[in-house]
């Protein structure tokens, strides 16, 4: 195949992500100014989340990636919810 | 291969390739990077030693005569400050991990020989702003940095403290990540992961905690120097804050911590008694889950420092119950290092005496742990000298141990050059009885209601600190004995070979001392610790 | 692929990718664990004090942080794109999108800083005349200060590491994919963003229903 | 040389238990050790190397038979332990009937101890014996901590926080207290003593003290000194709650329900912001500039002994 259609195959899945997450931006922006109580912050966390997913499985390409790379990955989240799963333990009991 | 094979044209061996102080300076040799660290660790273990040296003497007597209370107090934040972070965490891994880990996976090199190096001029930097701290006039708040002291009201060298242990921690987060790349990525054809030596497990282990307890203390420390530098409320009670979110963040580090500071005593101790008993270590297996075990439940305990600062008594119960569950796996390390000695044919070598003292010391030491995971005795007995002694009886009288251990086993290795054998046990034993004697009356004062970090002391404990005292200065004795014959060793000692010990494991088939590449020819990959034909004695161990 | 680019004690190049890359993963981890540090502090203040934070939080800049976001988002698919391009082979394209992350990731501290200067303008910044009374408030901005402060420092540090790409590059393109320095940047410079990502909510969205 | 310590008084009702968990957690660990230790020697001296000892295959039963049951037997004997000395061990006590509560204020470096009559001491504290005593604690500066080692009682003393303390003294005698917690240069200077007297004999000894107005009073004339009844006074016409019974029952907050007790009270008055009650506006001006530790105590008390009846909540 041509070159030039090599180059903009590339494009493709990045851009579709970077969609994604600019509509998700707008979304997460807009939800914050309706009032849901305490909702709000759950919903912008999981927007966030949805976000760090997505940067995360393509952009830093775990998803193709081997499954050590991912395991790795995998480390920080499980700890800090370890972190604030005990932190809890103390605060949420006082 | 014997030594004589070992003719002229062979490579130079690691220490005789490049003379100039560049070419140590800017090596990216892992054995070289390890003896900058040997020589780094021994300057700051002698600072922390004689910082705890005077406070010693100052015991000796109820009234705090001999110096000042400001300058006691700077005098114990210094030794543990010291003693944890610039001697006892680096201690093991940075020097034999480095020098070894490479080896016995049978690689040229750590995965990134140049962040290796990084990772020595971190320290060094970190070094270089404890130094600071002291020639600002020293830092009082305690190894622990307690808010709001630390932040609002001490009026030491805080900043330049934490600033040196910030850094610090950044080498040992590169020294982790650099071990757990090399160990997945360098092992030798043919050396599964239930091949490699308890050391390297060690190694693996220890690194995980270290990549991932570290940058908490990093962080923690950055807040304090915002609070006390920029003013910034964050821990400051009076302006909302919550102090005993400091005391969470800093033991989330701190208690992992130990476990970065016991984990790799417990490799050594692991190769030595498997050489020295001339047998398979039992159970390797559940020798292996049981580091992994220790250092991943080692995240879940932190809060048993804290069962009397005010969190909740809910909290405690759960922090105390977890702190029961990370004894087991240390219980099973214990239990397989005694049933390996069963049916050995077992020699009293300095490393092996040294190896009995940690499994001997290391239990009591854990043992009293369990005392103070038990909340009801904690309550009385935190912040008392029973809290002392159970620690440096894990540190000391364990990882200290085991870190001489190291030192004399693989001396040879390192340097080409056999140790006085006879030197070399006079010392280990002198280190035991010393130890013993430091210590043990701590945990007795403690229970009987002595506190930490007390300048002067009511006279009824005065006995037992003039005991403590003669015990650390024969134990210092016992700690300046092997620099003199070491240093003697690396011109008059024999010339080791290759494996003087009749050790198994890689780095017993590379030169001693090796080559830059470490291997000549490819080492030959086999099981663990196979001292013996299956189950049965060793040959050549009882010929002799 | 010629081993022009093997470095010791590798023996082949294809593993000693996959080891930067599983070393820079290792190091983000630790890198994450750094910033729960503070989101640890953060969670248990706004636990504490709900009215000082919704206050504090509807102060910030919501402008300046979403445009924000959006950069640094797109400074990461050009980054992404980069690494594609690098590894099918168009060096040079790849090089322009370095150019282009850098010039994005610039962007982003210019804005930042004219951000910290009104924030400064508007006695955001915490002890005396601070602007808001909200018990709460004020530690709400020490940790903006902080958590963006760090994370400032951290998108500087990429940009010196994507600098050293485009201008090692500047003779040799093929250096590009053949070390594993681009892939290793690239993964630093998303964990950039990821944590912005994080801190956005945590920062900009507070309270703006409850205005 | 001095006499010297060998022994501790179980000065209150729990060291005795405390005690007894020590011993035992003390025998547990010391089974185990010269267990070790025993099987230590024997395998160093019967199979050292040279020695005739067999050395032939491990019998069946080293297998991971004996692994796996070492491993149960450890995390079995490590959840007695933790089952029957941890269990529940200083969950929040009740309250014994005719309960003594004494005020604590720590600063660096000195222990300040209020009776409820108003008298004070420092570096001191009496208080009779076979009585449960209620310790509410609060620090001026850092952190300290109460330390009475014959009690085997500890508890950390925080700023504006206030901990608390609950005991029974079962001894008379003078014991001693320390401050546990390092506070900066004087730390071990921060001790003080505590007096366990027969109840007369504290009756008696309490009359002798220069009481000042009681905590109640004084509570009272700073209520009026702060002009708290502007507001706070059932006929005021500034829409403030009534803060007659207040103390103990449940108190509606915009944030939800929470208990008054001495805490919450405390942080009321140094930052009301923090927590507003349901239906009035933020308007309560912080005394935390103003009122000190002791202040507060005072303001509390005199809160406590407001009478409840006619006032509906
Ligand atoms: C290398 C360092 C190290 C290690 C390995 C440990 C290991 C342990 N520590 Fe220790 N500890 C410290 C260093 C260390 N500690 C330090 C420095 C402090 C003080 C910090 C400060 O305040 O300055 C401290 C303080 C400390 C406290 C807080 C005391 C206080 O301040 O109030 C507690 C409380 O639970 C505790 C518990 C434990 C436990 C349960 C273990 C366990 O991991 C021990 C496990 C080992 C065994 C149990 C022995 C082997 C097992 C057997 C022989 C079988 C029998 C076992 C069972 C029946 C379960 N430690
Ligand atoms: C991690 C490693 C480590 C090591 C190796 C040591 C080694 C030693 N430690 Fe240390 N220690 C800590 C970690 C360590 N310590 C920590 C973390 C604390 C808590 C600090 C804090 O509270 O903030 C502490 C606190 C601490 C205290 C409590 C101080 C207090 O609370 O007031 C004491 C008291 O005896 C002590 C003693 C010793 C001794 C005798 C040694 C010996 O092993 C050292 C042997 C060396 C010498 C004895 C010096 C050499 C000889 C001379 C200089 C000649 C003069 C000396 C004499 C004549 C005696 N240590
Ligand atoms: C300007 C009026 C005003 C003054 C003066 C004032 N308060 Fe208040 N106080 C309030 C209001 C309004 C509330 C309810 C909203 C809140 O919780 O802040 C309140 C709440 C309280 C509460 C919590 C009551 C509850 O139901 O939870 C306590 C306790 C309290 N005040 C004590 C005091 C004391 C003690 C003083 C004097 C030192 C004082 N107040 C002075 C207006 C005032
Ligand atoms: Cu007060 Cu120590
Ligand atoms: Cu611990």
């Amino acid at each position: 195949m041509d070159e030039s259609r090599a180059r903009r195959e590339i494009w493709i899945r990045p851009v579709v992500v970077w969609v994604a997450l600019c509509l998700l931006l707008a979304a997460t922006c807009a939800l914050a100014y309706v009032p849901m109580g305490n909702g709000n912050l759950p919903v912008s966390l999981c927007i966030a989340a949805i976000k760090v997913a997505l940067v995360g499985l393509v952009f830093m390409r775990l998803f193709e990636n081997n499954p050590l790379n991912r395991l790795a990955a995998a480390a920080g989240p499980i700890w800090v919810f370890v972190m604030f799963l005990l932190l809890g333990a103390d605060y949420f009991t006082r | 291969m014997t030594d004589t094979a070992v003719n002229s044209a062979m490579p130079p061996d690691y220490l005789h390739d490049g003379h100039t102080l560049r070419s140590w300076l800017l090596s990216t040799d892992h054995k070289r990077i390890a003896l900058l660290f040997v020589f780094s660790i021994t300057v700051f273990f002698f600072i922390g030693a004689v910082a705890i040296g005077i406070i010693r003497l100052e015991l000796l007597t109820p009234a705090g005569d001999l110096v000042s209370d400001d300058t006691y107090n700077k005098l114990f934040t210094i030794h543990g400050i010291v003693m944890v972070w610039f001697f006892l965490i680096p201690s093991i891994p940075a020097t034999f991990g480095n020098f070894l880990l490479p080896l016995m996976i049978g690689a040229k090199d750590l995965a990134f020989p140049r962040i290796n190096l990084l990772s020595w001029y971190l320290y060094i930097g970190g070094a270089a702003f404890t130094v600071a701290t002291l020639i600002a006039g020293g830092v009082d708040t305690g190894w622990t940095f307690y808010t709001p002291y630390s932040t609002m009201f001490s009026n030491t060298a805080v900043l330049t403290a934490a600033m040196g242990v910030f850094v610090v921690g950044f080498s040992s987060v590169l020294t982790g990540v650099n071990f757990i790349a090399t160990t997945h990525m360098l092992r030798a054809p043919g050396m599964t992961w239930f091949r490699l030596p308890l050391f390297v497990w060690s190694m693996y282990a220890t690194s995980i905690v270290m990549v991932l307890a570290t940058p908490v203390l990093a962080m923690t420390l950055l807040l304090i120097m915002a609070e006390r530098w920029l003013d910034l409320p964050i821990f400051d009670a009076s302006r909302g804050g919550d102090p005993l979110l400091f005391q969470h963040l800093f033991w989330f580090y701190s208690h992992p911590a130990v476990y970065i500071m016991i984990l790799p005593g417990m490799g050594v101790v692991s190769e030595i008694i498997a050489c020295f008993a001339r047998r398979r270590l039992f159970g390797y297996s559940f020798m292996v889950y049981a580091l992994v075990a220790i250092a991943v439940i080692g995240f879940f305990v932190w809060g048993h420092h804290m069962f009397v600062s005010g969190q909740s008594p809910y909290a405690n119960m759960v922090f105390s119950f977890l702190s029961f569950m990370v004894a087991v796996p240390s219980a099973i390390k214990v239990f397989n290092w005694t049933a390996t000695l069963y049916r050995g044919s077992i020699t009293f070598e300095a490393p092996m005496l040294y190896a009995f003292g940690f499994l001997g010391l290391f239990t009591i030491g854990g043992l009293t742990g369990l005392f103070l995971a038990t909340v009801p005795i904690d309550i009385h007995v935190t912040d008392t000298y029973f809290v002392v002694a159970h620690f440096h009886y894990i540190m000391v009288g364990g990882t200290v141990s085991a870190f001489f251990g190291g030192l004399h086993f693989w001396w040879p290795k390192i340097t080409g050059k056999l140790y006085p054998e006879s030197w070399a046990r006079l010392a280990a034993i002198l280190m035991f009885f010393g130890f013993n004697l430091t210590f043990f009356p701590q945990f007795v004062m403690g229970y009987l209601g002595m506190p930490r970090r007390y300048h002067a002391y009511p006279p009824e404990f005065q006995v037992y600190h003039v005991l403590s005292t003669s015990g650390a200065a024969v134990l210092g004795v016992a700690y300046i004995l092997p620099l003199f014959y070491l240093i003697w060793s690396l011109r008059y000692g024999a010339a080791a070979g290759m494996n003087p010990w009749r050790a198994k494991g890689l780095e017993w088939q590379a030169l001693s001392p090796p080559p830059r590449d470490n291997f000549l020819s490819p080492p030959v990959v086999g099981e663990p610790y196979d001292y013996h034909p299956q189950e049965g004695p060793d040959a050549e161990g009882d010929a002799a | 692929m010629s081993d022009a680019f093997l470095r010791p004690p590798f023996e082949n190049l294809q593993r000693q990718h996959q080891a930067v890359a599983f070393g820079m993963w290792i190091f983000l981890v630790s890198e994450v664990l750094l910033f729960a540090g503070l989101f640890a502090g953060y969670t248990v203040y706004r636990d504490l004090y709900p009215q000082g934070f919704l206050a504090a939080g509807r102060q910030t800049d919501i402008v300046f942080g979403t445009v924000n976001t959006a950069i640094l988002m797109t400074s990461s698919l050009t980054m992404a794109v980069a690494g594609r391009a690098s590894r099918a082979g168009f060096g040079q394209m790849a090089r322009r999108l370095l150019i282009a992350t850098f010039t994005l990731g610039a962007l982003f501290l210019v804005l930042k800083g004219l951000e910290y200067r009104e924030d400064i303008q508007r006695h955001l910044v915490p002890g005396a005349g601070f602007a808001l009374a909200q018990r709460g408030a004020q530690i709400f901005f020490s940790y903006y200060w902080i958590m963006t402060g760090v994370h400032a420092v951290h998108v500087t540090a990429g940009l010196i590491a994507v600098m050293r790409l485009i201008v090692v590059s500047r003779r040799n393109v093929g250096w590009l994919a053949g070390s594993a320095s681009e892939d290793a940047t690239a993964l630093y410079w998303h964990l950039v963003d990821v944590i912005w990502i994080v801190l956005y909510p945590l920062l900009y969205l507070v309270g703006r229903a409850n205005g | 040389m001095t006499d010297f310590r060998l022994s501790l008084p179980e000065a209150s009702l729990n060291a005795h238990d405390v005690d007894i968990a020590f011993l035992s957690v003390f025998a547990i660990a010391a089974a185990i050790f010269i267990f070790l230790f025993i099987l230590l020697v024997i395998f160093a001296v019967r199979y050292r190397r040279g020695s005739r000892a067999p050395r032939g295959p491990l019998p069946k039963l080293f297998r991971r038979e004996l692994e796996i049951g070492w491993t149960l037997a450890t995390i079995f004997l490590a959840i007695f332990i933790f089952w029957w000395f941890v269990g529940g061990y200083g969950l929040p006590p009740r309250d014994a009937p005719g309960q003594l509560e004494i005020h604590v204020v720590a600063k660096q470096w000195m222990w300040k101890t209020q009776h409820p009559n108003g008298a004070r001491e420092i570096d001191a504290l009496h208080i009779p014996v076979n009585t449960q005593i209620r310790l509410v604690m609060t620090s001026q500066d850092v952190i300290h901590s109460f330390y009475v080692p014959a009690f085997r009682l500890k508890q950390d003393v925080l700023p504006v926080r206030s901990t608390e303390l609950v005991f029974t003294p079962a001894e008379t005698g003078t014991f001693e207290l320390f401050c546990a917690e390092y506070c900066g240069t004087q730390h071990s200077h921060m001790t003080g003593e505590i007096v366990v007297m027969t109840a007369p004999a504290y009756a008696a000894w309490l009359g002798k003290q220069p009481h000042g107005d009681t905590l109640v009073q004084q509570g009272e004339a700073l209520y009026a000194k702060y002009g708290c009844g502007a507001c706070h006074a059932p006929a005021s016409h500034v829409h403030a709650p009534k803060l007659a019974g207040i103390y103990g029952s449940i108190v509606v907050l915009q944030t939800g329900a929470q208990l008054a007790d001495d805490a919450y009270l405390r942080k009321s008055i140094l930052r009301p912001r923090d927590d507003i009650v349901a239906g009035y506006a933020p308007i309560m001006p912080s005394y935390g500039r103003f009122a000190s530790p002791a202040d507060v105590d005072a303001l509390l008390a005199y809160i406590k002994s407001l009478p409840t009846q006619g006032t509906q909540r």
